[in-house]
């Protein structure tokens, strides 16, 4: 075994502090030492698109990730994204337009439409298709995914006008 | 109860109305708690040492190198398990036991499980797994249903006869009216060989389960089963324990769609958790979920029709395959349901089908999404269109002419309820433009008027 | 691996300088396994299947740049594929990129690791670049050809994984025509079933080439020069028939191979089509 | 590079519940002090939303708010024995168990508030808002206050009991002859796909059902069902197979990048119109929707590449390769018909 290692990193906005072996992926720490759990674990092999986490703000699949490469960013999860029951607006679109069934793929489809909407506000649906294009769903056919996101890009650049206007005034 | 009048909505109740999907709000935010995400102090991990040949005979196993790994807890053979033979539909009082729960002597499939490694890490218990030394002797395999069933073949089974054995048959007979009778009779007949590939659930959550062994002598047991009595009794069964003993709890599953109801993990987790006196995990990788666990059926079918030219289907003879795998798991609950199912939502008048369940070296096959009759659909509805094509009728008109009724006997003698296939196909007609001629319009699922 | 009596892996280091790690190597006298993006490596360690002695982790040096230099543009073995996407590199580079797996995948996988695992996708565009590369080993560095890393008769990789650190990637700054044409059974994040690239240079104001470098993933297991593509069509226009001798001599190059996606017989077919699709590419926008 | 198109049919029909039957499913139902109503079970939720919809029947059933009511599933020590969430038959048995278990807590409610009301129980209705109104005189009383003295004053469990069952049907050993299912559901899918002749590449534009599935209790969620097993009848058509080289085990997929399914650019127009004729035995006229989607799908698009190419295939899945391969066929043979290619 590798000798283990402090690593202190940002989880979710909280400055943590772990002990781990160096090689073990920022998947296995959020989820078995942090109880981070709804960071999946559908593959370990990158190809799911289940652990989705946001790294410094990009979009990276915590299983392919070492925990010492985590040392002094910025991790956000999708326990970052609502406290209770205040969801994000992804969230709620998620929820209000049936895109999901058993939910297993859910949390990595949040984050990656996270990471696309900061990118691009407005996406067309093939920018949404090519964003989405990691992450696995086996319940849905996809339909109602693209339909969420596409009701939450709208509903965010909404609220983004209004901040904007907000601070106009 | 009974079946009845059904009762009727009250209409501003909650039923037919599209209220949001309850664990949604869990699910989106990563609080919903899936197997996987049990975790507890002083949790162990198993993984398995697994055959990589299709069919060979276990000379000797030496664990002196996995027993090295930092971490090895324990290694469980078949001399741990307590009823170590056994078959799954046993539980409803079908079938023979032939699949073990840790090989012994011989090995069926590649990725048949031989040695369980508990291990502090999951990493720790992959890496003695790939340490189990095996001896092995190969021996001839066999992957095609119809070479599975020829002289000579490689015996899969112990019995040596490579199908299931259905009341004294090796296949599950139906016979209605005179197949071949009718058949001489037809205008026309239309025979064609149709084959369903193997295929895999793939949920993005793969099979598995945590098992805790608790100070009263009970195990609780987190498992994504589809079905936690019947895993309950599947433990049961292969510990020799009473179920009492055993406290299943489940009922959220990140995707099943058929692939989580073999009790493949649950047994050998809670056997781990009792000889250890620790929590064991057992949550299959991503690559054991592909190779080892269980595949829709391949299906191999022979249908011939008798067909007149008004494109009545008068005769239908079925010769169906279906490829169960090394063990036949629900593969003998497919055969009956296929055989069930093979005049699809038509009437024809005589019937004759053989449906067998085959045994290769591939890995076992069981139930998935509609299986028996996924197969059996996609062969009819494509022989719909031949015969339609055959007697120059248009592929609605074949299918609203042999469209079953209200009333109408199938091949297994029960008369058909709630028949709605013409009404049905109204509509399809409806949604994409097709303009069907007025008798069709005109036809409804009623009983036909003798 | 399978078969041996694998040990833990015992030592982790990711060296802030490329002098470092260097030296690390010479420590360990073979014994360790580079990762840079994880997308290869992590996924081995976390399953147990590979357990190097040590581990030398490649993200913190500085070997992510991507710089112009006379004529040359020389390509950071750490530059990961986003990064390749975003900038406008020669022969199709930065679209072979664009097309490697999905977002997550793309933001860490690097060009480095992308050639070591010998089968990449980038293979294909820096054969047909005729790109160099630079390996470093305690002993010395040196720039190599891409064709001589990858044996071009036997697919091994010489000198990547073992005993050097591939630190960049050369490739001309080229004015030529390009175009890179990959198909696959999906349209976004999966496997190709073949792959080309071509670079050529046109007589002016015609199709005729007067150069052309083709290099293929598809007839043979690992990517390669078709060369016998080259001379079909060097000196002659792009006409219908000088294409259908380019795809025979393409058929020429290999009989395709086999795996879970697609059989060496259609890699074979679509090998000729991609390359068909690229010439049409090439032949687009000329006179 | 030429691409055609074609239009496919398929009609199928798909038992509700195990085949030959002698599969029970149990429910209990207790209120709270306060007017809560808990369901117990053991039926596995998969992601269709068995437990938004058996909520909705026991609300239904007892009329009373859907909020009101609590479903658990999770534990088979307080759970009733369930045989499981396959077959299509989850909805239809553990959905009549709650009706029925619904019934008796209801009769139990309904006695209290008659004898808090002084009146008889037959004269009383639930509004479904959370109070029993007295039908003549619009007196009414809440369904807490009715929990409440049932605890407190008068003593009385409301709480119900329900099961599922049919008896198991025998197999005549002869003629196959049995009673296989509790009711059919029926759907006729029209695909429409293009095949694009260079490459081989089956896209399946759009998918057009109707569907037949009885009472859809939760519209959205039966949505769900028929795009969902769309998409995986798209799927096990023209990607999904274990063994590329069946019957071979050669290449067997490992991974979900060697293991083809369609992603989100690969999935068509899916509609579907969900007829909604009650059945005879489901609850509220419920028929099982769950496994019967990818059916009609899969005969549907091998049809349409018929229209399209004029070839039919016969092995699953149609991949690019089997296209090609009967394309180049028919090229090289000089004694077939004129392609039917393009019409």
């Amino acid at each position: 075994m590798t000798e283990s290692i402090t690593v202190r990193f940002v989880v979710n906005g909280v400055e943590t502090t772990v002990f781990a072996d160096p090689l073990t992926s920022l998947q296995t720490v959020l989820r078995d030492q942090l109880l981070l759990t709804g960071t999946k674990a559908g593959c370990r092999q990158g190809g799911c698109g289940s652990c989705s986490v946001l790294v410094d703000g990009r979009l990276e699949l915590a299983c392919l990730r070492p925990i010492a490469e985590v040392e002094g960013r910025r991790v956000e999860t999708i326990e970052g994204l609502s406290a209770g029951e205040s969801l994000h607006p992804i969230q709620t679109a998620f929820v209000e337009n049936f895109a999901l069934q058993c939910g297993f793929c859910t949390p990595g489809m949040v984050m990656a439409t996270k990471a696309l909407l900061a990118e691009n506000a407005q996406p067309t649906k093939d920018e949404v298709i090519v964003a989405l294009s990691g992450n696995i769903c086996r319940c849905t056919g996809y339909e109602p995914i693209l339909a969420a996101v596409e009701v939450a890009a709208s509903r965010l650049a909404d609220g983004a006008q209004t901040g904007a206007s907000r601070e106009r005034r | 109860m009974n079946e009845g009048n059904v009762r009727v909505p009250a209409g501003d109740g909650p039923v037919g109305a599209s209220v949001e999907q309850r664990d949604s709000r869990w699910h989106v935010s990563g609080h919903t708690i899936y197997v996987d995400d049990v975790i507890l102090p002083g949790m162990a991990h198993m993984v398995l040492a697994r055959s990589p040949f299709p069919h060979a005979r276990i000379r000797r196993i030496d664990l002196t190198d996995a027993q090295k790994v930092p971490g090895f807890v324990r290694a469980l053979t078949a001399a741990d398990v307590p009823k170590n033979i056994y078959t799954i539909l046993g539980l409803i009082g079908f079938g023979l036991d032939e699949e073990r729960a840790l090989a012994d002597e011989r090995v069926r499939y590649v990725g048949e499980p031989i040695v369980a490694i508990i291990a502090d890490t999951r990493v720790a218990a992959s890496e003695a797994a790939k340490l189990v030394r095996i001896d092995y002797e190969e021996l001839p395999a066999v992957f095609d249903v119809e070479e599975a069933l020829a002289p000579g073949a490689p015996a899969v089974t112990e019995w040596g006869i490579n199908a299931f054995n259905f009341d004294g048959r090796p296949f599950r007979q139906v016979r209605f009216g005179d197949a071949d009778a009718a058949m001489k009779g037809a205008d026309h007949v239309v025979e064609g060989r149709y084959q369903m590939s193997p295929i895999e659930h793939a949920p993005v959550e793969t099979t598995g389960c945590v098992v805790r062994p608790e100070p009263d002598g009970r195990f609780t047991v987190w498992s994504n089963t589809q079905a936690l009595n019947m895993s309950l009794d599947l433990t049961a069964h292969i510990l020799q324990i009473p179920t009492r003993r055993l406290h299943f709890i489940g009922g959220t599953v990140g995707g099943g769609f058929g692939g989580k109801v073999d009790g493949m993990v649950e047994p050998l987790a809670t056997l781990g958790a009792w000889l250890t006196g620790r929590p064991v995990k057992y949550v299959y990788s991503r690559d054991e979920e592909m190779i080892v666990s269980s595949t829709r059926n391949g299906v191999r079918i022979y249908m011939t029709d008798g067909v007149t030219n008004d494109g009545l289907i008068v005769a239908r003879k079925v010769r169906s395959y279906i490829d169960c795998g090394a063990y036949s798991r629900h593969t003998p609950y497919a055969v009956q349901k296929h055989a069930a199912n093979l005049a699809g939502p038509y009437f024809i008048p005589n019937a004759a089908f053989d449906i067998y369940c085959v045994y290769t070296n591939r890995q076992p096959s069981s139930a998935m999404r509609g299986f028996g009759v996924t197969e059996a659909s996609f062969a009819m509805e494509v022989q719909m269109d031949r015969i339609a094509e055959l007697t120059g009728l248009d592929p609605w008109t074949v299918r609203f002419r042999n469209a079953y009724h209200d009333g109408d006997l199938r091949p297994h003698r029960k008369p058909v309820e709630d028949a709605t296939l013409i009404e049905a196909m109204q509509a399809a007609a409806r949604l994409v433009g097709h303009r069907l001629a007025p008798e069709l319009l005109a036809m409804s699922s009623k009983p036909r008027e003798v | 691996m399978v078969g041996e009596l694998a040990m833990s892996v015992s030592r982790y280091v990711a060296p802030e300088s490329v002098e470092e790690i260097l030296a690390e190597m010479k420590e360990q006298e073979g014994n360790y396994a580079f990762m840079a993006g994880g997308t290869i490596v992590q996924p081995l360690l976390s399953s147990g299947s590979w357990l190097p002695h040590t581990v030398i982790g490649l993200w913190r040096a500085p070997l992510a740049a991507v710089e112009r230099e006379n004529g040359t543009i020389a390509i950071g073995a750490g530059a990961n594929m986003r990064d390749l996407a975003s900038h406008t590199l020669p022969g199709g580079l930065s679209d072979a990129a664009r097309q490697v797996g999905a977002p997550a995948i793309r933001n860490r996988a690097t060009l480095g690791g992308n050639i070591a695992i010998g089968r990449g996708d980038l293979i294909v565009p820096l054969l047909a670049l005729d790109a160099w590369v630079t390996l470093m080993s305690p002993s010395g560095t040196r720039d190599t050809p891409i064709s001589e890393v990858l044996d071009q008769a036997t697919g091994e990789l010489r000198d990547v994984a073992e005993g050097h650190l591939l630190t960049r990637v050369l490739v001309p700054a080229t004015e030529s025509s390009s175009a890179y044409v990959a198909i696959g059974r999906k349209s976004y994040n999966t496997p190709c079933v073949a792959s080309v690239s071509v670079n050529a240079s046109f007589e002016s104001s015609t199709t005729v080439l007067t150069g052309l470098k083709v290099a293929v993933h598809g007839p043979q297991a690992w990517p390669v020069r078709a060369e016998a593509v080259e001379q079909v069509l060097v000196g002659r226009g792009l006409d219908d028939g000088a294409i259908r001798e380019a795809e025979e001599a393409m058929s020429s190059v290999g009989d395709g191979y086999s795996d879970s996606v697609a059989s060496a017989w259609y890699r074979a077919s679509m090998s000729r089509v991609v390359l068909r699709r690229a010439l049409a590419q090439l032949a687009k926008g000329r006179p | 590079m030429a691409k055609v198109t074609g239009r496919g049919i398929a009609a199928v029909n798909y038992p509700t519940g195990m085949n030959l039957g002698g599969d029970p499913t149990i429910a209990l139902i207790h209120a709270s002090t306060s007017g809560v109503f808990n369901i117990s079970i053991s039926s596995v939720e998969l992601g269709q939303g068995l437990k938004t919809v058996l909520a909705q029947i026991g609300a239904e059933a007892l009329g009373v708010p859907l909020e009101t009511v609590v479903l658990h599933n999770d534990d088979a020590d307080t759970g009733p024995y369930c045989t499981g969430t396959f077959a299509s038959r989850t909805t239809h048995r553990a959905g009549n168990a709650i009706i029925a278990a619904a019934e008796e807590a209801r009769g139990v409610m309904l006695e209290e508030a008659a004898e808090l009301l002084a009146v008889e129980p037959g004269e009383l209705a639930t509004d479904g808002q959370g109070n029993i109104v007295v039908r003549s005189t619009k007196q009414s009383i809440t369904v807490a206050e009715v929990c409440s003295s049932a605890h407190f004053v008068h003593g009385r469990n409301i709480s119900g009991r329900g099961i599922f069952f049919r008896a198991k049907s025998p197999v005549d050993p002869d003629t196959g002859a049995m009673d296989p299912d509790s009711t059919e559901a029926h759907a006729c899918t029209v695909a429409e796909v293009e095949v694009e002749t260079e490459t081989g590449q089956v896209r399946v534009l759009r998918l057009t059902s109707a569907y037949e599935v009885g009472r859809a209790l939760n519209p959205r969620l039966v949505h769900g069902q028929i795009v969902g097993g769309a998409w995986m009848g798209v799927s096990h058509t023209l990607y999904e197979t274990t063994a590329p080289y069946y019957p071979l085990i050669d290449h067997a997929p490992e991974s979900f990048s060697e293991y083809l399914m369609p992603g989100p650019a690969e999935s068509p127009v899916i509609e579907a119109e969900v007829l909604g004729i009650p059945s005879s035995n489901g609850p509220y006229g419920q028929k099982g929707v769950g496994e019967m989607t990818a059916n009609s799908p899969i005969p549907a698009i091998v049809n349409a590449i018929y229209d399209a190419i004029g070839v039919r295939f016969y092995e699953l899945p149609v991949t690019p390769e089997k296209v090609l391969r009967a394309l180049e066929e028919r090229r090289q043979s000089a004694t077939l018909e004129p392609a039917t290619a393009g019409r």
